[in-house]
């Protein structure tokens, strides 16, 4: 047992750090440290750079032009772009669809899709909710008929985050009637400019656009984008579902945020002392950053259990990573007091700080907290979590 | 011992239910929500209509003489409803102030104004430094002849912009975070030298950062002694904060029976979620959060006023200190019932969930009267 | 609205307290505020001195010759009594079975058993659980069969407090089989001494005494021992449920105990310093305060609402009153630091009080802690009380 | 990175819980309660059999030269078992002590007779008025002649009466909370003027009040330099707080597998009660912070002989504050899920929640702990 990183991993680190420090450009790095608002130019700028690098997929395996990191050097790959204020890399690609074209995509996907991903030409979004299917999403209606060698998509889908500035979806759609609901559901890719999708923003708690109604009718998907076998969607994003193990705990993110929360609340006065020093604060500071301590020793620990199948374990952190991730965004709003009241959309622009009201790190955080209320819903919810933990490991 | 409403209450209250059931539904709210200033002067001028403006004022001075029950009513349909006109600000808080604390020619130039709807006015005590602290005043009254000079900043000054007087406090004397040395002084809009920059709150209303440059008052402008003016502050925060606990058990009990009615409606898996243990425990949850936070804040309206100041301080901090933390916790529940839905702003119990959030940030929160409470124990 | 005592209210506590402090004897109030062991004679002596006052059953109307007092004074009452250091009434007589046969039992019930339960002559105990019926306590197995004039009744009860010191159990017998398993139950009164009654001892997490199993062997109980109608013992345990409105909350008790509690913490020290001064220890005292003061209001809002029937708000009452307690019991072992460790059921005996190690406070705390974990598990568990919540009140 | 265990320590993981099933059901454990002193000596010896009371000792005194991950695979198998022998304040507490900073004769003399099985020992720092600080020493160690006259009173010292050795802390300079001026003794049992008061604690192990007047030691019995003892017992107690959150979080495995067990089987309205959602959801949360705990008793472990003392506070520290909470919080959640019979003493599952929520007070509490990591910041 040794809960050291090797000097190799070290040494990946280093690299890491100092390639993200050179290359990631300040304006970027200061929207994400600040709270503020990020275009779809940050993302793919960003992305693009680590694409010339070819640490985009750093994580796919070799032959599908990835760098074949390690889990281990995949979390700290994950930890140092996100401490040094990256931005989070848009994972619809990446992290999803990707993986199942590896697993299930036929050869031309394979080629045409996965290059695409890799060199950040595509951006993805996910067509998995419907209005009627949220946590129960195996009862999802979107029908696929086949036409020839087309297939006809119609539906709608919901949720669907960045919707607007993806070019590509992959969704999962109803081919067939099974006896069971998880029967009869197939996984396309569908080209968002194609005729017949249309995309309707819904704005959030923070008054933000970043998830979207896609409506679709009539759409024409060739038929080479199903992927692998007609009728087995419903296997291939169970697959993907427990693909993501340790990424989703956030603990880079996190740990940016909480040194995001330290710096506000020495800076932030309570009693004429720095809040920092206030024992309750303190008190509740020390305890999320423990909280975080213990969920990235769980993803270490799941980490170096390689060998093992993924499993239920993203449960926990799924559970344990939203939470710290709502802990921070709460404690951040509650430490500037009265300036958490004002809002000011236009202070989330970077050009437009200086016109902002309160102290400058304060205008973005009640919207931020509210944002965050979402990741205990989406992805599966923590109550959905919790039941798989019981029914799947405990076995109740 | 009686919880209940006498009949003039009770009429109260109908009679709010009627006037928003036919002027305030969430559709017309939203065209409220739009208007200049972020509410409507015409539902402002039927509340005057009402005799709501006045309320809690001396009947000489266009009051009806209400007391702290009269306004919990109102707090509470305003709650429910989650309205957006200032009156909280003109009504509980500045005209509240200038009835208990006003002379008697400062309550004739302002008071019937309020109750007739003609002047919209809020007190301006927190400063960008201050946090909750309400002595912990920067911003400076200088003599000037038989009149004073006031310059500083105030901070997010409810309806500041809208306001037609503020009523600000300013130090005569001592230094930040001395009791004594307060002043409190009426402020005309469009004195020479005062500024609002408004912007509107994440909850939907408007608030404002105050800057005051050598802004020139008389002396009768002065409420209460020179230097004396904390008591004062601290006993009209004390009323506000009984009344913001009405209003947001107003919003809880909406924001509960929506969530419920969604839990009736919504299906997933071939049932309503609200057959869902957890869900139904969550619920549970809710409610007894919602009715202990009821009775807190009945028993902070019926200590705002108490002689004895560490009564009405335990009272009052206390029930600011359950309902803060009930409101943020239901708010929290509600919006995870709602799913997908509850994350975006188009539902109405989205809204109630970011009122329920920010109020808690008014007149001090929870960390800020559980202290206050310990202290005065 | 008037949330003060009126005069007449005021004078009434006033005339409790003065009989409490000139009555109750002192061994007694030391050993409740200590935290001590009661015996049986405690409570026997204090219910004699209510019963020969008059006030034992002072809450039940005056025509069952109780004092007819409003919810307002047995609050009062309850109140008074239990700040004082009274033991708690043994509710099975006073507050249970009493209301039954008042509203359901024969004249000659009424006549033998309310008399001799004012009196303080018999001491009940409840038979209702059931080794396979908990929660579920419509499950009940206990069978009594008609034989001319007796029932003959055989099975076991389970939690059965302080039946070691009963006369008599009032209990949910099964005298025929429904087609839903709440019908053929019917509610008799037993006699402890009869043959074929057995007590076994159940010991509790503190090590102590309290319930028992009872086991039931051919036991005869004449028919007259049977309240109201055969078959109809769910619906009158039902009315008793609901009856019992306020008390249940313990707000009396849990007043002189947060008191303990901060005596207690104004001893101790940490940190050099009382630990009542404490940031994270005092704010922890303030906001069981707080939920108490809660609580206090919605009790006293419940009993103003006189006129409305018994309702559900009993199980807001419940989960509250218990949470409190056990917060209290909570705090309380943990003022007392490395002292929560000794076990001492010797230094429980109010005589032997110097023999003990640690503060003298300290001896019980840790076995009061483990003591109180039942009580949001008996009555009707925390999670019961919820579904009666979502499905009685809210209609989920 | 690697959180495996090497051959040597799933072996030693190995025999312990073949042990266990054979000599350790619950039954037997009975047994051993009822046994003077609270535990079996014939277990004892066996253990020594198997090399474990000299585990972490250095081979030249009878030890095999493990070290805090050796530690951890016993103290998860005492807590998996409840076993109730003195291996915590003899092996890891005072052993471990005198193993890392005893002089070469306090070694030979003691270490052996620990590794055989046939002395007992227990560390004396805690007092009456210390909480727990362990530099508020009142206990006091005068010299005389070439020796020391100790005088004072230790507090709940685990298997005090019990042990042959025990390691005192007294004061030789400075004053109650100084951090300088403290000495560690040897004081043998059986020595004029030392009394120990041998009582039972509520999850049914043993301690004892010590009482010392005048115990004479000699210069050789003092362990460190005069003075200078704190950093010692810091860094044992950090140690010893490691291994208690290894043993905690066996005590939890065991404890969250009953209650899973139970809930299969239990059945209410006509189902096991596990197939409640609501009682599901507490399953998967004791599931969640067993985890959790899991990787901080590691990260505790780890850190525990860090040279970095910042880093060792706070790596001990944060485990001790989430595995104190977790315990608590488990054990509340069990004994809740096993309704009834959860709250009688006659279930192992009681006696695991027993340990579970007393544990938290060894060696410093959850808010000690949380504290200490704040200040190490």
């Amino acid at each position: 047992m040794d809960i050291e990183y090797t000097a190799d991993e070290q040494g990946f680190r280093e690299e890491v750090r100092t390639f993200v420090r050179d290359n990631l450009p300040q304006d970027i790095a200061s929207k994400v440290l600040d709270h503020r608002r990020l275009e779809k130019s940050d993302s793919v700028r960003w992305q693009d750079i680590l694409a010339k690098k070819g640490w985009l997929a750093g994580h796919w395996p070799k032959e599908y032009g990835g760098c074949g990191w390690s889990p281990v050097q995949c979390h700290i790959f994950d930890e140092e772009t996100a401490t040094l204020g990256a931005p989070r890399l848009i994972p619809f690609g990446l992290n999803m669809v990707g993986h199942v074209i590896m697993a299930f995509g036929s050869p031309w996907q394979k080629e045409h899709y996965l290059t695409r991903i890799r060199e950040n030409t595509d951006w993805w979004c996910q067509g998995y909710s419907e209005p009627g299917a949220g946590s129960d999403l195996a009862s999802l209606k979107t029908r696929a008929e086949r036409q020839g060698d087309d297939y006809i998509v119609n539906g709608q889908k919901i949720w669907t985050t960045l919707a607007q500035h993806a070019n590509m979806m992959f969704c999962l759609v109803r081919t067939s009637t099974g006896a069971r609901k998880q029967e009869g559901i197939s996984f396309l890719l569908l080209d968002m400019k194609a005729k017949g999708v249309t995309v309707r923003p819904l704005i959030m708690l923070d008054e933000e656009h970043h998830v979207n109604e896609v409506f679709l009718e009539n759409v024409r998907v060739p038929a080479r984008n199903l992927v692998g076998e007609e009728g087995k969607g419903w296997t291939y994003a169970k697959y993907l579902l427990g693909f993501e193990r340790t990424g989703i705990a956030g603990v880079g993110a996190s740990k940016r945020e909480l040194q995001s929360l330290k710096e506000i609340a020495r800076q932030e006065k309570r009693n004429g002392k720095p809040l920092a020093e206030d024992p309750l604060f303190a008190a509740r500071i020390a305890n999320v950053e423990i909280e975080l301590m213990a969920l990235e020793m769980t993803v270490m620990r799941i980490l170096s259990e390689r060998d093992k199948a993924p499993g239920p374990e993203a449960s926990v952190l799924k559970i344990k990573g939203t939470e710290i991730q709502q802990m921070l965004a709460e404690l951040m709003m509650e430490a500037v007091g009265p300036y958490a009241l004002p809002f000011q959309p236009e202070a989330l622009e970077l050009k437009k700080v200086s016109r902002g009201v309160g102290p400058k790190y304060s205008a973005p955080l009640a919207g931020n907290y509210f944002s965050w209320r979402k990741s205990s819903i989406y992805g599966g919810s923590n109550e959905i979590q919790r039941n798989i933990i019981a029914q799947m490991v405990l076995g109740l | 011992m009686d919880f209940s409403f006498n009949e003039e209450q009770k009429l109260l209250k109908e009679s709010l239910e009627k006037f928003v059931e036919r002027e305030y539904t969430w559709e017309q709210r939203k065209t409220y929500l739009a208007k200049p200033g972020g509410f409507s002067r015409e539902v402002w001028s039927q509340l005057a209509d009402m005799g709501l403006l006045g309320l809690t004022f001396d009947e000489e001075y266009g009051g009806i003489g209400g007391g702290e029950v009269e306004t919990i009513v109102v707090m509470n349909a305003i709650g429910n409803a989650l309205m957006v006109e200032p009156y909280f600000a003109t009504v509980v808080m500045a005209g509240g102030l200038i009835n208990r604390f006003g002379t008697t020619a400062q309550k004739q130039a302002i008071l019937p104004g309020i109750a007739e709807g003609k002047l919209i006015a809020s007190t301006a005590f927190t400063e960008p430094a201050s946090r909750f602290d309400l002595n912990r005043v920067k911003t400076k009254a200088v003599k000037d002849g038989t009149g004073y000079l006031i310059s500083g900043k105030k901070a997010v000054v409810l309806h500041g912009a809208q306001a037609d007087r503020l009523i600000v406090s300013a130090r005569t004397s001592g230094r930040v975070g001395d009791a004594e040395g307060i002043s409190l002084f009426i402020v005309e809009k469009g004195a020479a030298g005062l500024k609002a920059k408004d912007y509107r709150t994440g909850d939907g209303r408007h608030a404002a950062e105050i800057t005051l440059k050598d802004v020139r008052v008389g002396a009768d402008a002065r409420i209460g002694g020179e230097g004396q003016a904390l008591p004062i502050i601290e006993a009209v925060a004390d009323s506000g904060a009984a009344a913001l606990c009405a209003e947001a058990v107003g919003a809880m009990q909406t924001l509960n029976a929506m969530t419920v009615d969604y839990m009736k409606n919504r299906q997933q898996f071939g049932q309503p979620i609200g057959k869902f243990q957890i869900l139904q425990h969550y619920a549970a949850d809710m409610f007894v959060l919602a009715e202990q936070s009821k009775s807190m804040a009945y028993l902070a309206a019926m200590k705002a006023r108490s002689p004895d100041a560490v009564e009405r301080r335990r009272a009052v901090s206390a029930a600011k200190v359950y309902i803060g933390r009930s409101g943020r916790a239901i708010a929290k529940s509600a919006i995870q019932m709602h799913g997908g839905m509850g994350v975006t702003n188009e539902m109405a119990a989205a809204h109630y969930a970011k009122r329920l959030t920010l109020v808690d940030f008014i007149l001090g929160d929870t960390d800020h009267h559980l202290e206050r409470f310990i202290k005065a124990a």
